[in-house]
């Protein structure tokens, strides 16, 4: 039994996604744009984990789920880093908002 | 499919033997087999698609003379089956053989037959001869198919059949200009009086719940139509008649119609299919007959017709316009002898009139076809040429005049007497008049055609060949001899037979005329043979004694009253005009419309590709913003939209 | 016998087709259009063996299906379910479109392989993928079936116009997909608020519920959906003033799509108005079918009018197709017996009869390269059997007896007659009307002075007989034995009729 | 409210790691901006033994802490970087993310405000390494076993992505 009530997981990890998302969605530079999605990956984690040990029915599901986003994170980080470099020496930069290929 | 024997009423089935009449439906299908026979197999018969046609109008023929001998003896035979149910409404088609559709029977099947084998010889080395044979079983069909039908939608389908086996046959020289123009016109005038006899039908049935005869003619009889729908339906029913019979308002077409081969002339626009309109109002005379004001109607609108087409027949050149002005003039005849209540009358100049046009028409292709021109200015002298062509058309005309003991004298006489008797002496007088003129021009034709001087340049005159010249023969015994089967002087046969056991038509038989109706239209038909004489064959009387070419009156009647350019000027400049201020409306308010539409759908695309700047964060913002939105919303209110 | 998987295989059979076809090489141009066109043979054999079962005095109702698909609620656990289900079903009514649909699509597919000239395999895949989308809107037991089925008509249709058309094709596939897109918006409106209401697609509970006074339905709401049912289904038909699109397609169209778009897609627009339309709403249909019947009767004088002074034949029988559809406003107004079953056999017929004439149309322009009628003339004396057929049809399309148009025309005009004889009267101006724009058009074309550069032009040939034959044939057997259409659509007329209070 | 040590770590935890994501929003420098997120992935590996998830503690601080920084500074040196970045970028768009994201944390609290979570004991923190190790292995091998895959791929995928171009380039040169 833990003296911490779920709601105090939910709450930090709501305001860890938050802060995540408007790094993504503002930031200019692409790396940053990056880690803040981790960011945002760890708050869902956290929300794994915490489902995991609270709730009627405990179980380390929960706890795999978060291993499970870890690698599948670890490897977009991979990729998006890769794309981040092509990107790069194709363009001469890293400001997500130069880069508007989508629309053409 | 179920036969319901419904027809026939008690007596038939005890005295039984109505072979023939049972199987009548097979009369309308012979022509059919011709038809489809001819269609798919026309190419390879060529020549010999002529003896298919004609034997199997031969048949029809046999089979008509067969019924019509065993209806003398039998009462009417008649039978259904369901063709159409709507809901509860049960629509049926059959056949039905009383007096009038047997002697219409052999009627069309004999002058079918008759064409069919004289066309052998007009048509020969036409390319298209098999396509010939094939409209002419086509039509045939259609005939025969009216002519049996016991209800008026079974009639109205073969009503326009028959509109367009003669659509067909006038079109068949596509090639022309003028040929296809009446083509066209032929249909369409007849279907401006179809539309009539479709709404007066319809609106009959509403009446009746049923569109059979015998109903329709039940519900009369007990009164269950106001007399002002009687009236209505009548009218509008008459209306498909004036279309059909080429009566005045609608008459244009037919002149026109001469475009087609001659025979085709013959078979349809003078002895079969401009007579239907005369046999609808005769088949329905019993509705007719409920209204007076109906009846009325009719009779003024047929003497109208006869005089105003003999008045135009007077200046005509063309030798087949003048016999088509004429074939409207004798159904002007017809229908005042119905609208005077004259029924047997109007019959009976019906069957004369088939014959003795029909030999007219036979005739003067006869004389086309050797000397090559329609018109009769470039004719004359041919009497000698053509032996046999000449008396024949002599004793067409005779008997057209009305001249005694021709078959006309009797069935116009008849019809005079009716018209008097009705109570109509100005439509008499009419009548008279128009007997007159007819005598005149018919006889103008006689005379510009086969006497005098040889005009025009006619090399090798020539006489038709025998299968020509038989059927015009035969013909032209029937235009003798057809008037005596209703004669005053020799018993009345058909108009009594005619009437038998038909209660509601017994009141309108024959009619005997005082005596002097006689006299007098022998009078007026030899005075105007006689001022023919005058004038075109002594010529002691100069052509433009009354009217020179040129003057006002001759111009106004060889243009026929202009009533082609008064519908030219109204009905179809309105035509035109409802036409293209429709397509005003389309091309500015409905393009119009379109282009609002184009304009706010670009407009919206536009402002919707300017987010559309192709950087994902913005992409994301906005997505992110509508979901925070919805989630907002939701939170709110506590669950969904309420 | 449980015959309930036949109306799905009946309805997905040309996958089959798409299937083969995607894995076939791009260039096999004879075994493709082979392909395509077997690939609406099952369908065919299906729809024609259920015709057969239900002639045989067998029940329609043998062919349902119904299955789970879709269910959801909202958090609350009290609350219903929505469910929506797979229903496909088959009435006398439906099973006409179905084999009217079968039919045409195999005609249709015959006549692509003569007059389409490129990408083939993509040509037939859309257009097999168009045939399920048809079928599936005739069978469709459930409003989003319906509605899902009606979208698969419009894409593969879109591309079809602006891939393969003429000249302007671009434009008319935009102005069809813009128009029908409006449409179908306007539709998926009406469903959801009837689901949200009702909480269930199905139409026939959804008719039964309308009847029931009970119903949670205001009456000016149902008269609301109704009128937008109208507009939904009166783009489609199309009724003035949404027709614009359909000129343009017609005329730009490849003369394969249009024999379908003509003959079968125009008729979804009939189908939903009397299935939904007068099936859901009996009430409201009531209460607007003056204004119906004079909807009617402008479409059919409008068309008419606007038909006669067309230069262009395809145009002429654009607008044909609009005064045509007028006949079936007017028979649905009449809200009696004669005037839906007349409907209904207008529906049919004139798919037949326009799908006729297209075919026909296409071959002229082929061999001619024109359709303009001031630049033909006298065409019977080159091609006289394409020619004699053009005339047949267009007589077929004017109402001649004898021929399917003959008859529905009749009983829509016959039911009209009975309710609102004033406006039928003012509608017969049309029967004129229709002889005198089809005459001038066709006699225009094929009589008179030949021209002398189309002496040389062949006449039908091979394959073509095919579906002019076949067209032809159906055409007549409508006509003179009307009741191989009119015994399947006595029971539909049963259940239609009692919600009309007539 | 009690403060036991857990809770108060708890407490320590959180303020460590929220303080590191708002100094990834305001430092200027990229590269302090990945060392801000570093505290906050050590912090959330903190929280996370609190939850009993003692080996998942392990794998952040090894892949998030240590993998991916790396990576992502690797990143960081590899590409150029004008450092005062944030100038031009839409004013408004910034005030209509915050205020929708306030919206969004709003309403997603007062779902997590109502949301009355049972607490039952566990048995999680005993042999977690175990438990996790023996689940994987039986119930979830396939989705382990395509996570691997999945690894794979992403590495030989971002080896292309990074390498192609290069050799385009030499190419063209």
């Amino acid at each position: 039994m833990s003296s911490i009530p779920a709601s105090a997981f939910l709450a930090l990890a709501l305001i860890l996604f938050c802060i995540g998302l408007y790094g993504a969605l503002t930031k200019k530079n692409t790396v940053i744009v990056l880690i803040s999605i981790e960011l945002m990956l760890n708050a869902v984690n956290i929300n794994l984990v915490t489902f995991s040990k609270y709730g009627v029915a405990p179980s380390i599901t929960g706890q795999i789920f978060a291993l499970f986003a870890i690698s599948v994170a670890a490897a977009e980080a991979a990729v998006g880093l890769a794309i981040l470099i092509a990107l790069y020496r194709n363009k001469k930069t890293v400001n997500i908002d130069e880069v508007d290929t989508m629309k053409n | 499919m179920e036969f319901v024997h419904e027809g026939c009423q008690a007596p038939c089935s005890i005295k039984g033997i109505v072979i023939m009449m049972e199987n009548a439906w097979l009369i309308p299908l012979f022509p059919l087999l011709s038809f489809l026979i001819l269609l798919l197999f026309g190419k390879r018969l060529k020549e010999a698609s002529a003896y298919v046609g004609i034997l199997f109008t031969l048949a029809s023929l046999v089979y008509s003379i067969l019924v019509l001998f065993e209806r003398f003896s039998e009462p009417t035979y008649g039978t259904n089956f369901e063709w159409l149910t709507i809901g509860d409404l049960h629509l049926t088609a059959g056949f039905e053989v009383n007096q009038l559709n047997a002697l219409m029977l052999v009627i069309v099947s004999l002058v079918s037959f008759l064409v069919h084998t004289y066309s052998k010889g007009y048509m020969q080395g036409d390319e298209r001869f098999p396509v010939f044979y094939a409209y002419l079983g086509l039509f045939t069909f259609a005939m025969l198919g009216l002519v049996i039908s016991p209800n008026l939608l079974q009639t109205y389908i073969f009503w326009e059949l028959v509109g367009v086996g003669s659509f067909l046959l006038i079109g068949f020289y596509f090639y022309k200009e003028e040929a296809r123009a009446a083509a066209k016109k032929a249909f369409i005038m007849t279907r401006i009086g179809d539309v009539g006899l479709f709404i007066g039908m319809i609106l009959l049935f509403w009446q009746t719940k049923s569109f059979e005869y015998k109903e329709i003619f039940a519900a009369v009889d007990a009164g269950e139509i106001s007399t002002s729908m009687i009236t209505l339906t009548a009218i509008l029913i008459f209306i498909g008649a004036v279309g059909k019979s080429g009566q005045f308002p609608l008459h244009t077409w037919l002149p026109d119609a001469m475009e087609g081969p001659t025979p085709v002339s013959a078979l349809i626009h003078a002895a079969t299919m401009v007579a239907a309109g005369v046999y609808l109002v005769a088949s329905l005379f019993p509705l007719f007959a409920a209204s007076k004001t109906a009846l009325l109607t009719i009779a003024v609108i047929g003497a109208f017709t006869a005089i105003f087409a003999a008045s135009i027949g007077l200046v005509q050149t063309d030798i087949k316009r003048v016999l088509a002005y004429s074939t409207v003039s004798q159904l002007g005849y017809m229908m005042l002898a119905l609208g005077s209540a004259g029924y047997v009358a109007g019959v009976f100049h019906l069957m004369t009139h088939a014959f003795f046009k029909a030999l007219l028409f036979l005739a003067a292709g006869s004389v086309i076809h050797a000397v090559h021109t329609q018109n009769i200015e470039e004719m004359g002298g041919l009497w000698k040429k053509l032996k046999l062509t000449g008396p024949l058309f002599l004793i067409g005309t005779l008997a057209i005049s009305g001249v005694p003991l021709f078959s006309g004298f009797f069935s116009k006489d008849e019809i005079l007497a009716a018209a008097w008797e009705g109570g109509h002496p100005i439509l008499f007088l009419l009548a008279l008049i128009a007997a007159f003129m007819t005598a005149f021009y018919m006889f103008r034709l006689f005379f510009m055609v086969f006497t005098g001087e040889a005009r025009g340049s006619q090399k090798h005159v020539h006489e038709s060949p025998a299968n020509m010249t038989y059927p015009m023969i035969l013909l032209g015994v029937l235009a003798i001899i057809a008037g005596y089967v209703n004669t005053p002087w020799f018993g009345t046969f058909l108009g009594d037979w005619l009437v038998d056991g038909n209660e509601a038509l017994a009141q309108h038989g024959h009619i005997e005329g005082p005596v002097w109706i006689m006299i007098a239209a022998t009078v007026v038909s030899l005075a105007g043979i006689y001022l023919a004489y005058l004038m075109y064959y002594k010529r002691s009387l100069a052509r433009n004694w009354l009217s020179g070419t040129g003057d006002t009156l001759h111009t106004i009647v060889l243009n026929k009253y202009y009533v082609d350019e008064f519908y030219q000027l109204t009905v179809l400049a309105a035509t035109t005009a409802i036409s293209y201020f429709l397509r005003f409306i389309d091309v500015f308010l409905v393009e119009g419309l379109v282009k609002g539409v184009v304009g706010i759908v670009q407009g919206l695309g536009r402002a919707g590709s300017k987010l559309q700047s192709g950087q994902v964060q913005t992409y994301g913002a906005v997505a992110f913003i509508g979901l925070a939105l919805l989630v907002v919303i939701f939170a709110f209110t506590g669950g969904y939209l309420r | 016998m449980n015959l309930s998987a036949v109306l799905s295989l009946l309805v997905f059979s040309p996958l089959l087709g798409i299937i083969v076809l995607a894995l076939m090489p791009k260039q096999a141009e004879k075994a493709i259009k082979i392909v395509g066109f077997l690939g609406t043979l099952p369908a065919l054999f299906l729809s024609l063996a259920a015709y057969l079962h239900f002639q045989w005095g067998k029940d329609l109702a043998d062919f349902a299906v119904a299955k789970q698909w879709i269910q959801f609620r909202g958090l609350n656990v009290d609350e219903p379910y929505f469910a929506v289900n797979y229903e496909l079903g088959l009435s006398g009514f439906q099973l006409l479109l179905v084999a009217l649909t079968a039919i045409v699509a195999t005609l249709s597919a015959i006549a692509a392989a003569r007059f389409v000239k490129k990408e083939w395999k993509g040509y037939f895949m859309l257009f097999l993928l168009l045939e399920i989308g048809m079928l599936g809107v005739f069978t469709a037991e459930n409003l989003i079936l319906f509605f899902i089925f009606f979208e698969i008509t419009l894409i593969p249709t879109f591309f079809l116009i602006g891939k393969w058309g003429y000249f302007e094709k671009e434009k008319a596939a935009y102005s069809f997909l813009i128009y029908n897109g409006l449409g179908s918006a306007v539709l998926l409106i009406v469903i959801m608020v009837l689901f949200a209401k009702t909480g269930t697609t199905n139409i026939d509970l959804l008719t039964q519920m309308m009847a029931d006074p009970s119903a949670p339905l205001s009456s000016d709401l149902k008269l609301g959906l109704f009128i937008a049912l109208l507009i939904a289904f009166g783009v489609k038909l199309p009724i003035f003033p949404l027709h614009s699109w359909m000129l343009k397609v017609h005329v730009q169209a490849p003369p394969s799509v249009v024999m379908i778009h003509s003959g079968i897609l125009l008729k979804i627009g009939a189908y939903g108005l009397i299935r939904f339309g007068m099936g859901i709403f009996p009430e409201q249909f009531d209460q607007l079918a003056t204004l119906i019947a004079i909807l009617g009767v402008i479409n059919l004088l409008y068309g008419a009018f606007l038909a006669f002074i067309q230069t262009d034949f395809k145009m002429v029988l654009a607008y044909s197709s609009i005064s045509h559809m007028g006949i079936v406003l007017i028979g649905l107004a009449a809200m009696n017996q004669a005037g839906v079953q007349g409907a209904i056999f207008q529906v049919v017929s004139h798919g037949l009869i326009s799908a006729l004439l297209f075919f026909l149309v296409g071959i002229l322009y082929e061999r001619t390269d024109t359709s303009l009628i001031e630049n033909l003339g006298g065409l019977a004396k080159g091609m006289p059997i394409a020619a004699g057929f053009l005339l047949a049809a267009g007589m077929a399309s004017l109402g001649l007896p004898g021929m399917s148009g003959f008859v529905s025309e009749f009983m829509a005009f016959l039911g009209l007659f009975e309710e609102m004889p004033w406006i039928a009267a003012v509608g017969t101006i049309g029967i004129i009307m229709t002889a005198a724009y089809l005459l001038r058009a066709i006699l225009g074309m094929t009589y008179g002075k030949a021209h002398r550069e189309f002496t040389g032009v062949l006449d039908l040939k091979g394959v073509e007989f095919v579906p002019v034959i076949v067209l032809m044939l159906l055409i007549v057997l409508i006509g003179v034995y009307p009741s191989v259409l009119s015994s399947p659509l006595q029971t539909t007329l049963e259940t239609i009729m009692p919600g009309l209070g007539g | 409210m009690i403060f036991t040590g857990e809770f108060l770590a708890f407490m320590g935890l959180a303020l460590v790691a929220i303080i590191g994501g708002v100094l990834l929003l305001n430092l200027n420098k990229v590269i302090h901006m990945v060392v801000a997120l570093i505290f906050t992935f050590v912090a959330i590996a903190g929280i996370y033994v609190l939850l009993s998830a003692e080996f998942v503690a392990a794998v952040q601080i090894l892949i998030y802490s240590g993998a991916i920084t790396i990576i992502m500074l690797f990143g960081i040196m590899l590409t150029k970087h004008d450092d005062e970045s944030e100038a031009k970028s839409g004013k408004w768009r910034k005030l209509f993310l915050f205020l929708g994201i306030l919206g969004f944390a709003f309403a997603v609290y007062i779902g997590i405000y109502n949301f009355n979570v049972e607490q039952v004991p566990t048995k999680l923190h005993e042999n977690n390494t175990l438990q996790i190790g023996e689940a994987l292995y039986s119930k979830y091998i396939i989705p382990f076993e395509l996570t691997s895959v999945l690894l794979l791929v992403a590495l030989v995928g971002s080896i292309i992505l990074a390498k192609n171009d290069k050799k385009k380039e030499a190419d063209k040169e």
